[in-house]
């Protein structure tokens, strides 16, 4: 890889080369195709891509969660808080799982045992980490369903999921996420299944949580609206390998990537969910490409700047934006695109030119001043 | 499961082997009590007791022996009821609470021994308990409590004139002289119930109370007067008896020694194993001390040390009948007795005795066994062995004899006036390996001479239903009825289903009183199921046998009789039955002849 | 109030089915041949007594003179009053018939249900776990196993194995040991070789079930979610898997066991020569006791009802999504 | 479909394989099963063959029933080999269960990318495609290996021969038909299998066991699916007291002892093999009845059935057109499951002692061999070892069926 190399500093969870494939009766998918990114302690970094485009994947790859057999993580680190998950021992993942590591789904009626009450289900929580009576630990759970905004929590700790609200479940599910008082938290669509008025207060829920206890978050979310609002840092996803990735502000303002720029174009006004049929209307890629062992880039067939170097090779490392130098200075942290118009060789002003011709408006002007190098 | 053709057990095809009282003719006359007994030394644990552990298929149903009709419960009631008297394999009475004697075998008169005791407070056995039971039982008129043969008390429809002549003894006077009257099941072993207790249901005539009364049910009353004291019954699982210390027997003088202080176990069990395979594994761990043997298995047992196989001749005869109905497909033949004749020819009853049966049964040519002393060799004539085993032999005397019939050769089938070629109906017991084996058997002889055989397995009660009961098909009454088996003429009484061969159903041949052959031989017969008409004058014959007291005489008829059958061939005798016992090896005793288990009382465990 | 009307109607269907039942098997047992009746007038036949008289006696002795609905409904009548009737091929009451023979049964069924139930369900879930693999598939052939052998072939050949060459365990079922010491260890002997072939013949069914449902929980989100709490694949396995698969599994656990055992157990029972409520019906029906048939016909009608409740009630318990409110 | 939207393990996620892993868009159930009536004319070759079929099937039984009487249906003499089969009423039902099994695979085997996906999951389970192998021979064997083979014949001399390369005692069999060898009689090619007690040999009766299992198995459970579906899919779609009358009907008769119908009715007709099938068949679908209703009940809540329902469908046409495709999946995994109960079912009668002693079924054979077990092992281990290996093969076949065909189980591998 010539990307750059390990951030300087220790962040919270390094991530990189990441590989994880699906052995399939068809042949073997590589979901996760050597994805690298960093996370800081309170900090939220979101994990964007259209369905199927590996980011819940990835996601799940940092603790192993994906089912092994099929899935398997072939190479790569996950370096968290110093240690390496992804030589870890089962059960030293089972340590760091929801101890220092919480995950919450997307679904809180399928992540929420139908069969027992809420109460048990937090208080498994609490007491696979810690050692407490079953009276400290209910006392803890009806704290934690109080912090996450539930009304009488005393009383809604002996319910079963299904005598929940949608927002409610999603709610315990994040109280039974902190209740081990992780350090990062991974959220996988945490709204998506919810109603739309719900989805802001649970984004809110989110975002005081973690500017209260200062846990890291990493969202993983194909909606690009709540990628504006949360986000300090962005890595856009596609066919299972990073395409772009860099502050939220860079991204938004700047997009590099043919595909992150396609993305954002394909949304008037950029704060629309980006719903996979409306991927599909943007890629509509090959289905056939995700068993093939790529050549160049994922996304030539698709691009409209797409040279014969696409054609090349693998996918383009990343490669430092125009802008890279302004918004940050390291590499781990720098604004970067896989796209062989950003690499030495090539010329940025092949994509941003175009999408000035194309788009009207604040991007173009944005596109504009950054096309300079 | 039923286990075979053995008549031990109600099998599918013991039908006839159970003449009325049939339990009592199998105790005795045929020796078939399932596994007559003996003893073994099963210890539970205590050494010096010894335990008889007897293993058969079926429970017993009742110890009310006013309903008995089946040889398992017979057995058991056998062990706490002596019964009158026993008759030896000489065929000499052998008294027990009775001896019975007779001037002209007209008048029986009856004596009781001193000194049996009733228990539950019924006083001593007298010759009122018997005359009551008789007459208030066996013969009343409303068949009160329901005795499933009171035929036996009567002559003529007549009840048999019972009198008490003393304290101890009765006479019985019978119409017509009958010289075997003792040996017909009607004394011969007969049990007695105290009057006292039958009076409390006589009244009211209450067969339900006296059947569910609870001296009834576990024999209370039987006092001194068997081997065995009743101690318990577990339906479907086991019937058990212990030593009875009081048993009237001890205090005897004139019987043998080995009889006075019988028996020589502290309990008799009978356990019921319903699985043969089961049976036969538990006889060689020594959980049983006896149990039946299929011929099959008798060769691997003989190999071994601790179990004794003992072969006992039997009186029940496998034969293939034939129907000459007129339902039959093939009847207007069959009636021939020259094409019966010639069938027999077809059929090699040595394979069947030596490869079906391994040896262990032999081979029939009349309604007799050889063993009995009634047998007449030099009149029966022998078809289906040797010379007179021959397909071309058969073949040539069908060919001669189906002339004025609707059948003949054609080619080498027997074809019908249609040209069809004809196929007959066998129809066989299912239950039984080697019933079936015969019945492919016999299907492969004939048609080795021309003659195609279906072969259809059915349950006994369905046979019976079906093929063997018969009732008048044609207009207005019946000019006679001879019961639901002969329900009239052959011509126009026919079974619910034509059927043309029936195997499996097989026959008593009651070597000590072969008169009683007479219902399976005569036109008029109520076991003629399959409309035969002797060309002999059977009748008369049987006639001259049963009432005649010089035994040359009814020698000489019964040999006529024999030998006419041999020659009529109403059905095609193919075998006679043996039983089949393994004992524990210890066991001293059972002696391999026909009626042996009579003195099981006396045998023993060698060493105890 | 939902689960007692619920069960009130259950109750009620139940007695319903019963007399629909009692009545079928009512009517063809008159119209079945009698075996015993058949013996009984060809031995009167041939030695020429009176076929008809002996006839007579004969039904008169088993309750069989009247027409059929009259004698039907007095035996409805005396079943209201508690009365099951008596039963002519043992001398006893029909309930005491049964009483008897259903300990015998249970002595066996229980520990073969609780048996396949552990093995049937550990064997599913693991098998659910490890889809597709070497262990997976020896996994499901011992399942398989005991359904796939005849049990009368496996009985009898255990029995040759175990008890004859061996000697380790007694061929011969002792109906006395077990009823006056059921809790010995000679009991438990005996008992050993039919619970495992009823017990194996078992297996299948309730392995089929708990794969089935396992496999729809073994990638369920709430699996995957308890695991990223940091639970045990242990914990994961018998809180989470389990219980959700308990609960559908529980309907097919009363059915199909009680099919099972209830046909099984004809074999099992004639082949170790226990005295149980198989043996005890099959012999009714062979030698037409009709007021046993009948009586133990009733008794897989109570046993299914009663297990139906049970059945609802544990999965009422299990499940607390279930309201009896609208079923 | 369970599991999130994104996760690999549910299949639909898109990064997963799609030129096979990935469902057609059509479905097992959504095979033509009924274009037969789809397009209402005669139009449709299918059915066209279908209607030949059942009609020269009709000729074929009667002229067998009226004309031939007696006869063989057949008797013709190739090369030597005789070709003699005189049907039976049995034989008759197979055919048609079989010419049933012909027309309702041809709709789907016609749709190859569908067969080629269904395969591909199916195979993954490599202990039920050697099931699957084992049974197609057993079933070829069955029905056309008997067609040239004689029956196994009686020969009482020969009863009990040990298998070849085995011995045994040479006083268990009657008569030794290979060498004895220090006293024991050693099995030959003759009879490679042995012999039963009387004669039999256990090969030719394996074999023609084949031919009787698969006739209990196939012909019982095609009887019993259909009832089954007719009444399942009815009283899902109908609801309400037809509803309620079918499956409390289902109640009864599956508490009602069956082994005593079969007890009655072996009396009233002989307990022959038709009788057993018969019995099979119309007493033992009740199970199958309520899988179909329930699933039924699920899949008439969807929109296309109530979108024929508005377009003024008639009730029987959307039950057969809409209901009972989309629940075939569970029928055929019911079916395969159902079979080896049947074929175990024939064994243990003919352990009670019911059925038709002279069927060389392996249930018979096995039976009336069990009291063989101490010394002649073989007559029924035979037997039984074919049974097990069947029992056991469908029962893996109608796992993996359930596996492949259930869409709820599409874990994307």
């Amino acid at each position: 890889m010539t990307d750059p190399p390990a951030a300087p500093r220790d962040s919270l969870l390094h991530v990189e080369d990441l590989r994880t494939r699906f052995h399939t009766d068809a042949g073997t998918v590589t979901a996760v195709d050597g994805i690298s990114f960093d996370l800081d302690d309170g900090e939220t970094v979101c994990l964007v891509g259209e369905s199927g485009s590996g980011k819940t994947v990835a996601a799940e790859s940092l603790t192993r969660l994906i089912d092994d057999p099929p899935g398997e993580i072939v190479s790569g680190t996950v370096r968290f808080d110093g240690r390496d998950l992804a030589t870890a021992s089962e059960a030293e993942l089972r340590a760091v799982r929801g101890d220092r590591i919480a995950h919450v789904f997307q679904n809180p009626q399928r992540a929420l045992n139908p069969v027992y009450s809420v109460g048990w289900q937090l208080l498994e929580a609490i007491q696979l980490h810690d050692d407490v009576s079953k009276a400290d630990a209910r006392a803890r759970a009806i704290d934690l369903l109080d912090r996450v905004g539930i009304p009488d929590p005393a009383t809604r700790i002996d319910d079963y999921p299904h005598e929940l609200s949608g927002g409610m479940q999603q709610r315990v599910a994040i109280a039974m996420a902190l209740a081990g008082e992780p350090d990062l938290l991974v959220a996988d669509e945490p709204t998506t299944a919810l109603d739309v008025t719900i989805q802001s207060q649970v984004l809110r829920l989110l975002e005081s949580i973690q500017s209260a206890s200062g846990l890291g978050l990493l969202l993983v979310t194909h909606d690009l609206g709540v990628v504006a609002e949360v986000a300090d840092r962005v890595v856009v996803m596609y066919d299972g390998t990073v395409m772009e990735r860099g502050s939220v502000h860079d991204v938004f303002e700047r997009p590099s990537h043919p595909y992150t720029r396609a993305l954002l174009d394909a949304i008037p006004g950029r704060d629309v969910d980006l719903t996979p049929t409306a991927a599909r209307d943007v890629a509509d890629r090959d289905p056939s490409s995700a068993t093939d062992s790529t050549t160049g880039c994922r996304f030539r067939s698709r691009c409209p700047h797409a040279v014969d170097a696409c054609r090349e090779g693998d996918q383009p490392p990343l490669h430092p934006t125009p802008d890279a130098t302004t918004s940050a200075p390291d590499g781990a942290r720098a604004h970067v695109a896989a796209c062989v118009h950003f690499g030495p060789d090539g010329d940025p002003d092949v994509v941003v030119d175009s999408a000035k011709s194309a788009d009207s408006g604040a991007s173009a002007d944005e596109s504009a001043g950054g096309d300079r190098r | 499961m039923l286990p075979g053709d053995r008549s031990g057990d109600a099998g599918p095809s013991a039908l006839a082997s159970r003449s009325r009282r049939s339990f009592l003719h199998l105790l005795g006359l045929s020796g078939a009590t399932a596994v007559a007994g003996c003893s073994s030394s099963q210890g539970d644990g205590t050494s010096d007791e010894t335990h008889y552990v007897d293993g058969t298929s079926t429970g017993t149903q009742t110890l009310n022996f006013l309903s008995v009709n089946d040889t398992p419960s017979a057995n058991r009631i056998q062990l706490v009821l002596d019964g009158a008297y026993a008759i030896t394999p000489e065929q000499e009475i052998f008294p027990l609470w009775a001896d019975i004697s007779t001037d002209e075998g007209r008048v029986y008169t009856v004596e009781l021994r001193d000194g049996l005791e009733w228990g539950a407070d019924y006083g001593s056995m007298t010759a009122e308990d018997w005359v009551y039971m008789i007459t208030e039982v066996f013969q009343a008129d409303s068949n009160w409590a329901n005795y499933p043969t009171p035929g036996e008390w009567q002559r003529a429809g007549e009840p048999i004139p019972v009198e008490k002549t003393g304290r101890r003894t009765f006479e019985v006077r019978l119409p017509e002289p009958d010289p075997a009257f003792p040996l017909r099941p009607v004394l011969w072993g007969a049990f007695c119930m105290p009057k006292g207790l039958i009076e409390q249901y006589r009244p009211a005539e209450d067969q339900e109370g006296l059947a569910q009364d609870e001296a009834v049910q576990t024999l209370a009353y039987a006092g001194n007067l068997g081997p065995y004291t009743f101690e318990r019954w577990e339906r479907g699982s086991s019937f058990v008896a212990t030593r009875n210390e009081e048993y009237y027997l001890r205090e005897v003088d004139d019987v043998p020694d080995e009889w006075q202080n019988a028996p020589y176990f502290d309990s008799y069990t009978y356990r019921v194993v319903p699985e043969e395979s089961t049976r036969l594994s538990a006889l060689r761990s020594g959980e049983l001390t006896a149990t039946d043997l299929p011929a099959s298995r008798v060769e691997q047992f003989e190999g071994l040390d601790d179990v004794a196989v003992k072969v006992f001749p039997q009186a029940y005869m496998t034969s293939l009948i034939y129907n000459q109905r007129a339902n039959g497909s093939f009847y207007e033949a069959l009636r021939k007795p020259a094409v019966r004749r010639a069938l027999a020819h077809a059929v090699d009853k040595r394979q069947i005795v030596e490869d079906v049966r391994r040896g262990y049964a032999t081979v029939a040519h009349t309604f007799q066994p050889t063993f009995s002393k009634w047998y007449a060799d030099e009149a029966v004539r022998e078809l289906g062995v040797g010379e007179t085993y021959s397909h071309e032999r058969a073949r040539e005397l069908l060919r001669d004899n189906l002339d004025g019939t609707p059948y003949r050769y054609e080619g080498d089938r027997v074809v019908d006036d249609a040209d069809e070629p004809v196929t007959l109906d066998l129809v066989f017991a299912q239950g039984s390996q080697p019933i079936q084996t015969i019945a492919e058997l016999v299907a492969q002889e004939y048609d080795a001479v021309g003659i195609d055989v279906e072969l259809t397995g059915k349950q006994y009660g369905s046979i019976v239903e079906q093929h063997l009961y018969n009732s008048w098909q044609g207009d207005g009454d019946p000019p006679w009825d001879a019961g639901p088996y002969n329900g009239g003429p052959r011509d126009q009484s026919v079974s619910s289903r034509p059927w043309d061969l029936i195997l499996g159903i097989t026959f008593n041949t009651y070597p000590r009183t072969p008169t009683s052959i007479r219902g399976f031989s005569v036109r008029r017969g109520g076991t003629n199921f399959y409309g035969y008409h002797p060309e002999t004058d059977f009748a008369s014959l049987f006639e001259t046998a049963s009432s005649t007291v010089d035994e040359a005489e009814r020698r000489a008829a019964l040999a006529e009789v024999f030998g006419a059958l041999s020659v009529e061939q109403p059905f095609n005798f193919l075998h006679m039955g043996v039983e089949i016992v393994g004992y524990d090896s210890a066991i001293r005793g059972p002696e391999e002849t026909f009626g042996y288990s009579w003195d099981r009382n006396t045998w023993r465990l060698d060493g105890a | 109030m939902g689960l007692k009307w619920y069960t009130a109607r259950r109750v009620a269907w139940a007695g319903v089915a019963a007399f629909v039942i009692l009545t079928v098997t009512f009517v063809l047992l008159d119209y079945a041949p009698d075996p015993e009746l058949a013996r009984i007038q060809f031995r009167a036949a041939a030695t020429g007594a009176d076929a008809e008289t002996a006839a007579e006696a004969y039904a008169e002795r088993r309750g069989l003179t009247g027409p059929l609905w009259e004698r039907y409904l007095e035996y409805l009548g005396n079943l209201a009053t508690g009365d099951w009737g008596w039963s002519d091929t043992r001398s006893q009451p029909v309930l005491t018939a049964i009483l008897t023979a259903l300990p015998y049964s249970l002595m066996y069924t229980v520990p073969a249900v609780a048996l396949s139930t552990v093995l049937g369900i550990a064997i599913g879930l693991y098998s659910a776990f490890n889809q597709y693999t070497t262990t997976d598939y020896a996994a499901t052939f011992v399942a398989f196993f005991g359904v796939s052998i005849p049990n009368f072939w496996f009985g009898i050949v255990l029995l040759l194995l175990f008890a004859v060459q061996l000697g380790w365990v007694p061929v011969l079922f002792d109906a006395e040991l077990a009823r006056t010491r059921p809790l010995s260890l000679a009991n438990a002997r005996q008992l050993v070789l039919p619970v495992f072939v009823l017990g194996t013949s078992a297996i299948a069914s309730t392995m089929r079930y708990a794969r089935a449902e396992a496999l729809e929980y073994v990638r369920a989100a709430f699996v995957k979610a308890a695991r990223a709490k940091g639970a045990s694949e242990w914990r994961i396995l018998t809180r989470h898997v389990l219980r959700p698969t308990l609960v559908p599994l529980s309907t097919i656990l009363v059915g199909d066991l009680l099919g099972i055992i209830l046909s099984a157990s004809y074999l099992v029972e004639v082949v170790f020569g226990i005295p149980g409520l198989g043996r005890l019906s099959l012999e009714a029906i062979r030698r037409q006791d009709t007021a046993l048939v009948l009586g133990t016909t009733l008794v897989p009608v109570l046993v299914a009802v009663l297990g139906n409740l049970l059945q609802d009630l544990a999965y009422a318990l299990l499940d607390p999504r279930i309201d009896y409110g609208d079923r | 479909m369970i599991g999130a939207e994104d996760s690999p393990g549910t299949g639909t996620d898109d990064s997963q394989p799609a030129d096979g892993g990935e469902p057609p868009s059509e479905r097992f159930e959504d095979v033509d099963w009924a274009s037969i009536d789809a397009d209402g004319g005669g139009r449709s070759p299918l059915r066209l063959a279908a209607l030949v079929a059942a009609g020269s099937y009709g000729l074929a039984v009667a002229s067998d029933r009226l004309v031939a009487g007696g006869d063989p249906t057949i008797d013709v003499a190739f090369g030597g080999v005789a070709f003699v089969w005189d049907a039976t009423a049995v034989d008759w039902l197979f055919v048609a269960t079989l010419s049933v099994l012909v027309f309702a695979l041809v709709p789907l085997a016609r749709n190859r990318r569908l067969v080629a996906y269904y395969w591909r999951r199916f195979r993954r389970h490599r202990p039920a495609v050697l099931s699957l192998a084992y049974l197609l021979v057993i079933f070829l064997l069955g029905t056309v290996g008997t067609l040239f083979l004689d029956p196994p014949a009686l020969d009482v001399a020969a009863a009990y021969q040990p298998p070849v390369f085995l011995s045994v005692d040479a006083s268990i069999p009657t008569e030794c038909v290979g060498p004895v060898v220090e006293g024991r009689c050693q099995g030959t090619w003759r009879y490679p299998l042995g012999t039963t007690a009387d004669g039999k040999g256990l090969l030719a009766l394996a074999i023609f066991g084949m031919r009787v299992s698969m006739q209990v198995g196939l012909i019982a459970t095609l009887i019993s699916i259909t009832i089954a579906t007719a009444v399942g899919a009815t009283a899902a779609y109908a609801g309400g007291w037809i509803d309620e009358a079918l499956m409390r009907y289902v109640d009864i008769q599956q508490t009602f002892p069956t082994f005593f119908l079969f007890l009655f009715l072996a009396y009233l007709y002989g307990g022959s093999l038709f009788v057993l099938i018969v019995i099979f068949g119309v007493t033992g679908w009740g199970g199958i009845a309520r899988i179909v209703r329930s699933e039924a009940l699920q899949r008439s809540e969807e929109t296309y059935v109530a979108a024929a329902r508005s377009a003024g469908a008639s009730g029987p046409f959307v039950v057969w057109r809409h209901v009972v495709p989309n629940v075939s999946n569970s029928i055929v995994t019911a079916a395969t499951l159902n079979i080896p109960v049947l074929i175990l079912s024939e064994a243990a009668l003919s352990f009670i002692g019911l059925g038709n002693v002279t069927l060389p079924s392996w249930g018979q054979t096995i039976a009336a061999g069990r009291g063989d077990l101490a010394t002649a092992w073989w007559v029924s281990t035979v037997p039984g070892l074919f049974l097990f290996a069947t029992i056991l093969a469908f029962n893996f076949l109608g796992d993996a069926l359930r596996d492949a065909l259930d869409p709820r189980q599409e874990v994307g591998r």
